[in-house]
């Protein structure tokens, strides 16, 4: 975890913070592990207690005392309030449109939030071949509102992309350890992720230097607010958190 | 009902075979994996939701000529780095890819298990796997739209690990669930392997439980989940996870580990005397 | 979210609506049901895989319009009488029939669950249903082969009973699951009535647990499933269903007693009292 | 119940001893309510304790004490080995072919087999609205032995259905309170219900009478073997046996 300049958090504590901040008590949220998790559940130790976490092994309403170490952990079917198999989890509760809010990270993203998390390279020789899709084609159509986090670079940031595992059309917000991405519409009509903030100590032209394409960037450009010391406390109260 | 787990390895399990190990992160059928390599299946085609290192290690032996998955990966650590080499360079031999989403595997599994040849759901839209892999589309007779569907998954052999069965065979496990239930009843043979046989199943919340006559073999395999986590028995060995990254990473440190830890034991049992040992000597 | 089941049903149900209450000999939403008869609802589509007496009620009361279902009778007794006179006479008034086999109907709603517009099964295959129901043929289209499809049940409203809920509506229900899952997710809005409210909720093997936020509003209704049961709380009223023969057979008697303890009663409580009222009288 | 002349047994205990010799050790049955359920809960007390007990209401493996009143009486899920949903057990054990015996009933047969559980007179004005097919049609399919119990009479065994609920093709027997018919080739190589065997005290002639279709005989008529004492007691213990 690298730091970040003088400031008293991380990059990754930046992120998950200000994806943390786009939760709301009444959200029920598809969850995936690492940073997602981490901003999920720090969500529901700030500002939205009541804030649904679903992972996609069944557990329906985990409450983590720590922060699991695989999306299968323990810990969340012990603290659900209901667990039920994959397939129903798919079915009734995703496809079922249960959910309302879906993070994914990917090792590519484009400027319409297309991802990509198959390939390097060609499909049939690739030079890196990636996990895969997991559930992210039906979670980014399957959920109003998709989140990304991914640190920012030429390498994630892409021009075009490698393989598109999940389109981006309910992208609605990209936290990179940058700044902030949203789809604006540009002068010419169509839609495309504009940085719309930046971190303190970041810079646009920094984020321009860290895309694969030519980054617009908002009129109106803010500087996101750097972590509370309440938030900072939370956070890490649970990545500190270790197993009992 | 109740074998060994090498003798139902060697009459349930066809070099050709297609073969689930499946478990969702919980509840990993590693001991039953590890028979495979033992006994040197060949050409399997290994289906699996979320191959991790079991299915690496099941591939980097060469063990499999094709894997149907949908995410391949070391939960929380990174790449697979034998599946990788397969897919990359073909070693020990190419592997075919057949590659879904988790929505599209769920409900293939779900499908082979209700005895239907596909599964339907909306999915596979846009993006470029419709192209790379099995899915068509259906259109719903009553109001036009068109949904994907996938085939159904029918193995030749569906393989679970569980924490009990008691002394007539009948199964329950408990906690995540996963795909299991249904992976035992899509196949069209089954193993089993549990941590303990006991009297009497206790009812227990959120328990699944999976009648004897539905399975072909009950084996007894404690501690057979070993990366992965048997609630109520042990937690998951984070640090192996790690760990394996690096044994992963290089064929001959892979080969020399699988020898000393599959290869030159017996059984789970030897398996985990090995890991035990070789700490020992590390430490 | 949780509210008096009057309320509920006033703001939930309405007049034309489509309405499933649920419950597969266990924990029928009888309650709810004569709720919907105080309030006077009317050309309802009443869905149930089962429709016993509290439909019988409901149609011999002029609430319904159509009935959806697989299979219309007095469990372990005969004939609903209400029911037939609706059919074969029309009284109150006619009632359509939308006829399914209990496979066809649990995968309605398991595909409304799932948001699906059409459930696939292998059924209706011969016989004369197919040609009197909404059915239709899909092609797999990976083997050719043909099944046979139901469109999904999206109900407008699903009602329920279950066991318990927590203080923030979150239900419990233990059993005999039958469909009752399903109908909640696969309905707009949905109703569920409750024996108790808890502090929490106990984990319990064969539970199914619905979350606060996929139910509308909760209500607590205790012994509002009788005469069916409810596991842990009350036995089945074998002799109601025995008695209600007797009752259902003549429309006058029926209305006599339909008036007393359902329309002439408050709630749930006054009904049950009323029958306790009744039994003093006669003994 | 009537009396079966001077023998010591009722129409309906031969009715339910003779389904419950048909089934074995290794049968997983799909059971409803009345005379099916007295017939499979008298096998598992008599020469079948492993046979499975599989109630549409979706318990398995059911033991109950006492004979239940409903298909989803409390005592089939407080004794089976596991509890599942009705789509469920529609979908992965009826569907998916893990059950090989069903017993079916019906308000009308024909000389094929087929049921008639929906109607008398015509569909759209029926003289007599029946409660419907429930579970049959896929039941009646999707089950490799059908066993029929149904009370003969001219009125039940008719020569053509008013209404096809359920197919015949896997009815295996029609128990009877006259006899035991089993679907044979004649001549002319049609298969059709034949009667087999004569319940003692019944004739074949009583038979034929109370069949609405010309009732072929087999040359190799038997007489039904009686309830022994020890079916007897079994099948009366589970009768008398009250709610605790």
């Amino acid at each position: 975890m690298s730091m970040n300049g003088d400031r008293p958090y991380t990059a990754d504590e930046m992120m998950a913070v200000e994806a943390s901040r786009r939760l709301t008590d009444d959200n029920v949220c598809f969850v995936g592990i690492g940073l997602p998790s981490l901003a999920a559940n720090l969500a529901r130790r700030t500002h939205a207690p009541g804030c649904t976490l679903v992972y996609e092994s069944g557990t329906i309403g985990s409450k983590p005392a720590r922060l699991p170490l695989s999306i299968g952990d323990g810990e969340l079917a012990e603290t659900a309030d209901a667990v039920v198999s994959v397939p129903e989890m798919f079915a009734y509760w995703l496809q079922g449109r249960r959910i309302d809010v879906g993070f994914l990270g990917a090792a590519q993203i484009d400027r319409h939030g297309n991802l990509n998390s198959t390939v390097i390279g060609p499909y049939d020789a690739p030079s890196v071949r990636l996990p895969g899709g997991g559930g992210a084609p039906e979670i980014a159509l399957g959920v109003d509102d998709v989140f990304v986090m991914l640190r920012q670079s030429k390498r994630t940031f892409v021009d075009e992309l490698d393989f598109t595992t999940s389109l981006g059309d309910n992208v609605r917000v990209v936290v990179t350890d940058l700044g902030i991405l949203e789809p604006r519409p540009s002068e010419d009509g169509t839609v495309e992720l504009t940085l719309t903030s930046v971190h303190p100590g970041a810079s646009a032209d920094e984020a321009r230097a860290a895309t694969g394409w030519d980054l617009r960037v908002a009129d109106d450009l803010a500087e996101t607010e750097p972590p509370t010391e309440n938030e900072l406390t939370a956070l890490r109260a649970l990545e500190t958190k270790g197993r009992s | 009902m109740i074998v060994p787990l090498s003798d139902a390895v060697a009459e349930h399990v066809h070099d050709g075979d297609v073969v689930a190990l499946e478990g969702f992160t919980h509840l990993i059928p590693s001991a039953a994996g590890h028979e495979l390599i033992r006994q040197e299946r060949r050409d399997l085609t290994l289906v699996r939701m979320t191959p991790d290192v079991v299915y690496d290690q099941l591939i980097g032996m060469g063990c499999a000529r094709k894997l149907v998955f949908s995410w391949g990966g070391n939960p929380g650590v990174g790449s697979l780095h034998r599946l990788r080499d397969a897919v990359e360079k073909g070693w020990p031999q190419p592997l075919e890819l057949e590659e879904h989403s988790h929505a599209g595997m769920a409900a293939a599994y779900a499908a082979g298990a209700a005895n239907l040849p596909f599964g339907v759901l909306r999915g596979y839209r846009g993006g470029d796997l419709p192209a790379r892999t099995r899915v068509a589309t259906v259109v719903c007779p009553f109001t036009g739209e068109e949904l994907a569907a996938v085939p159904a998954h029918r193995p030749d052999v569906g393989v679970i690990h569980a924490q009990q069965a008691d002394r007539r065979g009948n199964v329950q496990l408990w906690g995540i669930a996963g795909v299991q239930k249904e992976t035992v009843l899509a196949s069209k043979r089954s193993i089993v392997t549990v941590e303990e046989i006991v009297d009497e199943l206790e009812p227990r919340p959120d328990a699944v439980v999976l009648p004897a006559w539905v399975i072909s073999a009950v084996c007894v395999a404690p501690r057979g989940a070993h990366p992965s986590y048997a609630a109520g028995y042990y937690d998951r060995d984070n640090e192996f996870y790690v760990a394996w990254d690096t044994v992963s990473r290089d064929r001959e440190t892979f080969l020399a580990w699988m020898q000393r830890h599959v290869l030159d034991t017996a059984d789970v049992d030897g398996y985990h005397a090995s890991l035990v040992a070789e700490e020992t000597t590390a430490a």
